[in-house]
């Protein structure tokens, strides 16, 4: 049986996930519903590294749905490129989950919990389908499932203002869509195919066909919003601040990564890379959004007073670091762009869980509140500086490898003014990290602090497991760079 | 179309939200009229089902339970979004320079994939509707996200403003409003409608059964059922309706509706098949394709169904 | 064991170290029993790779690939050798001068203190022995962290500002331009290696050449180049035994190391000297040790005027290196060694005064000498080995340094040196002799200082009997140490000396 | 000529662009998702323009028919309806949570009662 499945194993990284969410719905019960979660996002675990594995020995995996055979059945194709992906998003959700068991509960009340976690299935099924999909309208449905349930799960927390952050990110996450919907639709009015490797055949025969050029303009404004890629981020910072902590954990370190997936999927998968290098000026607007958000992005952190909307921030400046190694459409940029897809997950979700901890504790995350809380969570605050660490690209942390990368990649394309603006990125980041360390560890407590100790075991361990990773891949950066070079050289298959 | 422009500005000038929610309503109506001249007659009879029916139902119960006049606001932001919206639409129009024209049948667009359907579809699954093969089989991959789709919609409106107990409390009154007061008081009304509601819910198992073979299918039926059910909590009483369908059976409903469609795939894997092979279901290919189908449309139909009451019901329940 | 096996012992051994420290949370004696045991080890184990190196051999060890093709690798080469064994052997006698000076000041979260301190030593092990630009990027990374706690260690307003000037200016040196030197270097010639002739000798142009080394010689804060030097300074709110070991030794030593490591192995002496923009880093250089020693002189807080000594002297070192001679990175090379030994000591005193008299100002100390005997005796000795007087090691770095730069033509280099030293007399002789020579009423009136109370505290009547309070015997015993080190370096400099010709001429 | 073939399509992007206009001009938080709804059902007629054939007819297969409309839009879009429909009532979830939280369903009220920008 075990023989029969393996084969299947495509089909159910996304479906044990589908089937999960009902099962929540019905048990009811907090406990078994978080039990279900964690369980089953292990097994996709194990599933996406076995297909990880199976990629890297034999090459690309497809599995046609419904046995219909692409381009008229829907397609699941999985090469080095989504293959990590999938690794990544599993993996993060695995250790998000135990965090979730203390931390949900803290943030969300009681008798909605179980609902929370079908919620987070959900999600993760939706986030698992576009990256293991090779048809761009499968992509859309599965993006609807991850966005309506991030909405879901944003607007779950007690804050009110995550209302309105959800509402907000409702309206600009279904604009994204539906731009990308019309892409979809004016490519296949040119093309007569939805398949993603057939479009890659036919679109090659359209060059200067206009609508191919509007459909491509489309998809990256679509997608940039689902990606939250300066000036399109406006969603983004309240959406994670007032979040729950564990869901931005979640979502912080996976959802915009896969829309940057999709994005690169689309850019040198289907159009075949060589938008990028023609003289159409695509490359030169994606390095300059990517520039701006970079500077933006981590200048604009420096002044926050909410950690977690810093921490967003952040976010949006990192974003412009991958988005900048995408354009950069060589080989090293590409490996950058996707290791620090993969680093920053890692080191955001742990900075994120480590605000959940003090949120957890001290139900605030404003910096004014965390006023000598180093010695009062002396364990939780450790791991903000080494997650800070990271974000600054110091080295053995993973966030060096990224950068170091990234600068790499612009030296061989001799983009002098790309390496300037990384690197006063990461002084930026050394200011925001800064500001938070300073507080913690250099001011006294505020009078009348609550007496307050370290978080629970169960919110610390998986923290540093998430913090210790990013250590782990900053040290020994063969495997993810191996992978991540073998990515890089498949998305760009096109134009070599 | 002309018409549909027409209403498209009327929404963005008028400021009454009852008004306008009433157009919006106009205007799903105007764009299914507009899928049947275009030969799209399934997705004629959902947008009618959808568009002119629930949406307008839960905009409807959102103004009643909020305000139904929108502030004159500043005209400072509107500047930019126009030069935004005139720059989008302006790329947009370029795109279409290299579309072929309305109606070419020598489009590339139906000269890839499409024919296949409409020449195999025939012997492959056997079914005259090509729409409901497509949907059901060829991509019922997208139709199961679909549903997943409605699934997640209506767990998430359970979760954002589901009461966490409901069920148990059984004294709110619904909020349509003075629309509902005077609904339920009209003789006419009554009458007629219980004369009709059967009718309705007939139609829709009709329209279940019949989507293999002319316009209709899962999703149709759904709609059409839950408006059923709609229109008599709007017209005797949320209470009573509630008690025919408590919050636990059209959860039940709705998660078995899910499950149903997924284990038909994954039937398909336990048989030798891919995920959501239906040909594999029945000894002979074909009746496993209409096998298939048939439950995976009855899937859709109890998911949309479910949802779409309990999305209604959920609102109802706000008080004001 | 084989040196192989020795090289990874004496990294791990500073770290373990560190981890056990705290295990021992409230028990001093075992704390600083730890440590010195540790420094024992560390010494033995580095002074065991000595003869090996000795004898012409460079034992490495790659530990693991970080990046495809790039690991974190060691290899023990004379000049880290040197480095090494000073700072192993400086960390036992700064550790006996710590628990005088820490106990006797009443610090602060010792334990802390030593964690890092152990740390930072590890570090600069790290350092010392990286067999390549990545590896030894690493650890210069740590060090800056694990040093900047210690930095901050009193916790106050003034430590705080100190630190974010420490950390601004450190980060951002390396950051922006160390880091893109070591990336541009990597994907220019593929590799990192420290190789004997130099990397990018002949694989790059004369401009490349240029913007690289100006990339390393500013990235490397830790050398304290102008405009880069604010951060020690800075940095002297420590205490004392950090300022001693870590910005007198360890830390800037890392610094002009790396800057010696980066002329000898990356660009190749020949290369450096063909390289035009070598000679604008020479004046630059000397700039730096000329204004550093007149700054030095307008400071009258004793550990500030120490700190511009500091940076006149470690731009010595790089002097020598871009003299991009022989005889010039022999000059360098040496002036690590005896410059620790000197500063070490004079920063000893410092602390000393601060523990023994709560001294900190330079006009304040007038007469110190009489009371504090032995420290100002010490202080002497370590001021003429810095200034380079017969008979204190400093005579032979700056006897190199001075024919390096006769052998390069570099007549105007031979001046600066000159020059330098009286200036060095001039600011250091100063202490011991109002120490010794001076009395109350020689003071100047510290007419901000008039209305205090305790203001005659500051100052040591003659006409009062002499009453001779010294530090406490741990940190007499470690000044003891240090000041006969600049002696013995004087008559015996041969294997500070042997090992720094096998750089030169292998 | 070639342009009137193209009229078709150029009403519809009238249509999605009052809806786009809508949506990112309206302060209203209802006006929003009904222009967020008029922009979608714009994207659908603009599907189903172009599955049309010129002489075709509902691909529903039938005896002595030949030419069909293209059906592969129509099953798009019968998905997309549902996927619209589900955004609406989500959306308009959240607008009734808002209106309990703050009392008004104008956006730029937010700012001033949670005092930060």
């Amino acid at each position: 049986m075990a023989a029969a499945f393996s084969s299947h194993l495509p089909a159910l990284q996304v479906v044990l996930a589908l089937l999960a969410a009902p099962l929540c719905v019905v048990l009811r019960r907090p406990g078994a519903a978080w039990m279900i979660a964690t369980v089953i996002t292990w097994a996709l675990l194990a599933i996406a590294m076995v297909l990880l594995g199976r990629v890297l020995e034999t090459g690309t995996i497809t599995y046609a749905l419904g046995s219909w055979p692409a381009p008229w059945g829907i397609e699941y194709r999985i090469d080095l490129a989504n293959a990590f992906v999938l690794v990544l998003v599993t993996l993060i959700g695995s250790v998000v989950m135990p965090y979730a068991r203390a931390s949900i509960p803290a943030e969300i009340e009681e008798p909605r919990i179980y609902l929370f976690y079908c919620m987070y299935l959900l999600n993760l099924a939706g986030l698992l389908g576009i990256a293991i999909t090779g048809d761009v309208f499968n992509l859309f449905v599965f993006l609807e499932i991850s966005s309506l349930s991030s909405y879901v799960m944003i607007s779950l927390s007690r804050d009110r203002r995550a209302l309105v952050a959800a509402y907000r990110y409702l309206i600009m996450g279904t604009i994204g869509a539906t731009f990308y919907i019309i892409g979809v639709g004016m490519m296949y009015q040119v093309t007569g195919t939805l398949n993603m490797v057939d479009l890659a055949t036919l679109i090659p025969n359209l060059t200067d066909n206009r609508t191919v050029m509007v459909a491509l303009a489309f998809l990256c404004v679509g997608l940039s919003l689902k990606l939250a890629l300066f000036p399109l981020h406006l969603w983004l910072p309240n959406a994670y601040a007032y979040a729950p902590s564990a869901v931005s954990a979640f979502l912080a370190s996976t959802g915009t990564k896969v829309a940057v997936y999709a994005l690169a999927r689309i850019l040198f998968t289907v159009f075949g890379g060589s938008v990028l290098i023609d003289d159409f000026g695509l490359q030169e607007l994606l390095v300059v959004l990517a520039v701006a958000a970079m500077i933006g992005g981590s200048a604009v952190a420096i002044y926050q007073s909410n950690v977690k909307r810093l921490l967003a921030y952040s976010s949006i400046a990192q974003i412009g670091y991958m988005i900048l190694g995408l354009s950069m459409a060589s080989v090293i940029g590409m490996t950058a762009g996707l290791v620090h897809l993969f680093n920053h997950a890692l080191m955001k979700g742990g900075l994120f869980m480590v605000m959940g901890c003090v949120f957890f504790r001290l139900s605030s995350v404003q910096v004014e509140d965390m006023e000598g809380l180093a010695k009062r969570m002396p364990l939780t605050m450790a791991a903000f500086v080494a997650g800070g660490f990271g974000l600054i690209g110091m080295p053995l942390t993973a966030g060096f490898i990224s950068k170091w990368h990234l600068i790499q990649a612009a030296l061989e394309k001799g983009w002098w003014g790309a390496v300037a603006v990384i690197l006063v990125s990461s002084l930026l980041a050394v200011i925001y990290i800064w500001r938070v360390v300073e507080a913690a560890y250099f001011k006294p407590p505020p009078k009348g602090a609550a007496e307050i100790s370290e978080a629970p075991l169960s919110m610390l361990v998986p923290m540093w497991v998430m913090i210790g990773m990013s250590y782990y891949f900053g040290i020994d950066a063969t495997l993810t760079l191996d992978i991540t070079t073998g990515a890089a050289e498949t998305l760009l298959g096109g134009i070599q | 179309m002309g018409f549909m422009a027409v209403i498209g500005f009327a929404v963005a000038r008028l400021r009454n939200l009852f008004a306008v929610v009433m157009l919006t309503g106009l205007f799903s109506l105007t764009a299914a009229v507009l899928y049947v001249i275009l030969d799209a007659v399934d997705v004629a009879f959902t947008e009618a089902a959808v568009g002119a029916g629930i949406s307008t139902v839960l905009m409807l119960g959102t103004l009643a339970l909020t305000s139904s006049e929108e502030r004159v606001e500043k005209s400072g932001g509107s500047k930019w979004a126009l030069v935004l919206v005139v720059v989008t639409g302006c790329v947009l129009v370029y795109g279409t320079l290299d579309m072929p024209p309305f109606g070419d049948p020598t489009a590339a667009i139906h000269h890839h994939v499409a024919p296949y359907y409409l020449e195999k579809s025939g012997q492959e699954i056997g079914l005259p509707n090509v729409v409901t093969s497509v949907l059901a089989s060829y991509r019922g991959y997208d139709t199961l996200g679909e549903v997943f789709v409605i699934f997640t919609a209506a767990i998430g409106v359970l979760l954002i403003i589901g009461r966490p107990q409901f069920g148990r409390r059984r004294s709110h009154r619904m909020l349509v409003g003075e629309l509902h007061e005077s609904m339920r008081t009209n003789v006419i009304l009554r009458v007629g409608s219980k004369l009709l509601i059967p009718v309705i819910l007939l139609f829709a198992l009709y329209v279940q059964w019949h989507g293999d073979f002319g316009p209709g299918g899962g999703f149709q039926a759904g709609v059409i059922f839950a408006s059923g059910f709609i229109l008599y909590a709007l017209i005797f009483d949320i209470d009573t309706a509630r008690t025919m369908i408590p919050a636990r059976t059209t959860r039940l409903f709705l998660v078995f509706g899910v499950l149903l469609y997924t284990g038909v795939g994954v039937a398909g894997l336990f048989l030798g098949g891919n995920f959501l092979d239906y040909s594999v279901l029945a000894a002979n290919p074909v009746s496993g394709q209409h096998l298939g189908i048939l439950l995976v449309e009855f899937g859709v139909g109890l998911t949309v169904a479910a949802a779409m009451i309990s999305i209604f019901f959920t609102f109802a329940h706000q008080e004001h | 064991m084989s040196p192989e096996q020795t090289i990874l012992l004496s990294i791990l051994v500073p770290f373990l170290g560190a981890a056990l420290i705290p295990l021992t949370w409230a028990n001093p004696n075992i704390r600083e029993t730890i440590t010195l045991i540790t420094g024992a080890i560390l010494f033995y184990l580095v002074s065991s790779i000595y003869p090996v190196v000795a004898g012409g051999a460079q034992p490495s060890v790659i530990l693991f690939e970080m990046l495809p093709g790039l690991a974190i690798a060691f290899t023990v080469e004379p000049l880290g050798m040197i480095f090494a064994a000073i700072v192993s052997f400086l960390w036992i006698i700064t550790t006996v001068y710590s628990i005088g000076y820490m106990r006797g000041h009443d610090e602060q979260n010792q334990t802390r203190f030593y964690v890092l301190f152990a740390i930072a030593i590890g570090a600069a092990i790290g350092i010392a022995f990286a067999g390549n630009m990545l590896t030894l990027f690493v650890f210069y990374e740590v060090l800056t962290i694990s040093t900047f706690p210690l930095v901050t260690h009193h916790g106050t307003p003034e430590a705080k500002r100190a630190g974010r000037v420490y950390l601004g200016i450190l980060l951002t040196t390396s950051i922006a331009f160390q880091l893109v030197a070591i990336i541009w270097t990597w994907s220019l010639v593929g590799t990192l290696d420290f190789t004997q002739g130099g990397i990018l000798n002949g694989k790059v142009g004369g401009l490349t050449a240029a913007i690289l080394l100006g990339l390393y010689v500013f990235g490397i804060g830790k050398a304290a180049l102008m405009p880069f030097h604010r951060w020690l300074p800075a940095a002297m709110v420590a205490p004392t035994p950090v300022s001693a070991l870590l910005h007198a030794v360890a830390v800037v030593k890392a610094g002009v190391f790396t800057v010696l490591k980066v002329a000898v192995y990356i660009f190749g002496v020949d290369f450096l000297f063909s390289i035009e923009a070598s000679q604008w880093f020479l004046y630059l250089a000397a700039a730096t040790v000329l204004i550093a020693s007149l700054v030095a002189m307008s400071k009258d807080n004793l550990k500030a005027r120490l700190a511009y000594s500091t940076i006149s002297q470690l731009s010595y070192i790089i002097l020598g290196a871009m003299l991009a001679s022989d005889l010039g990175v022999i000059g360098g090379g040496m002036h690590i060694a005896m410059h620790a030994f000197g500063k070490i000591t004079l920063f000893f005193c410092a602390g000393a005064y601060i523990v023994a008299a709560h001294k900190t100002e330079i006009s304040h100390m007038h007469g110190i000498g009489r009371v504090m005997p032995l420290t100002t005796a010490a202080f002497l000795i370590g001021s003429l080995s810095i200034i380079g007087l017969p008979p204190m090691g400093g005579l032979w770095s700056k006897w190199y340094l001075a024919l390096g730069a006769l052998e390069s033509g570099h007549l105007v280099i031979v001046g600066v040196l000159m020059v330098s030293s009286l200036l060095n007399v001039a600011y250091l002789l100063e202490i011991p002799f109002k120490g010794f020579f001076a009395g109350a009423e020689d003071n100047p009136e510290p007419q901000a200082h008039h209305e205090h109370d305790s203001d005659h505290d500051h100052r040591f009547d003659r006409k009062q009997p002499r009453q001779i309070k010294e530090a406490p015997l741990a940190c007499l015993i470690a000044i003891s140490i240090t000041s006969a080190g600049c002696l013995i370096l004087f008559f015996y400099p041969d294997p500070v000396y042997n090992l720094m010709r096998l750089i030169v001429a292998p | 000529m070639e342009l009137i073939g193209l009229i078709n399509y150029w009403i519809v992007i009238v249509l999605m662009m009052t809806g786009f206009y809508i949506v990112i001009a309206h302060d209203n938080l209802v006006k929003k998702i009904v222009g967020l709804n008029i922009f979608q059902v714009s994207v659908f007629v603009f599907y189903i323009t172009m599955a049309k054939v010129k002489g075709g007819t509902a691909p529903i297969l039938a005896e002595g028919i030949t030419t069909y409309s293209n059906p592969l839009p129509h099953v798009l879009i019968l998905t997309a309806i549902v996927v619209g429909v589900a955004t609406t009532a989500l959306g308009l979830a959240l607008v009734v949570r808002i209106r309990d939280a703050y009392g008004t369903i104008e956006d730029d009220d937010f700012e001033n009662q949670d005092g930060e920008p």
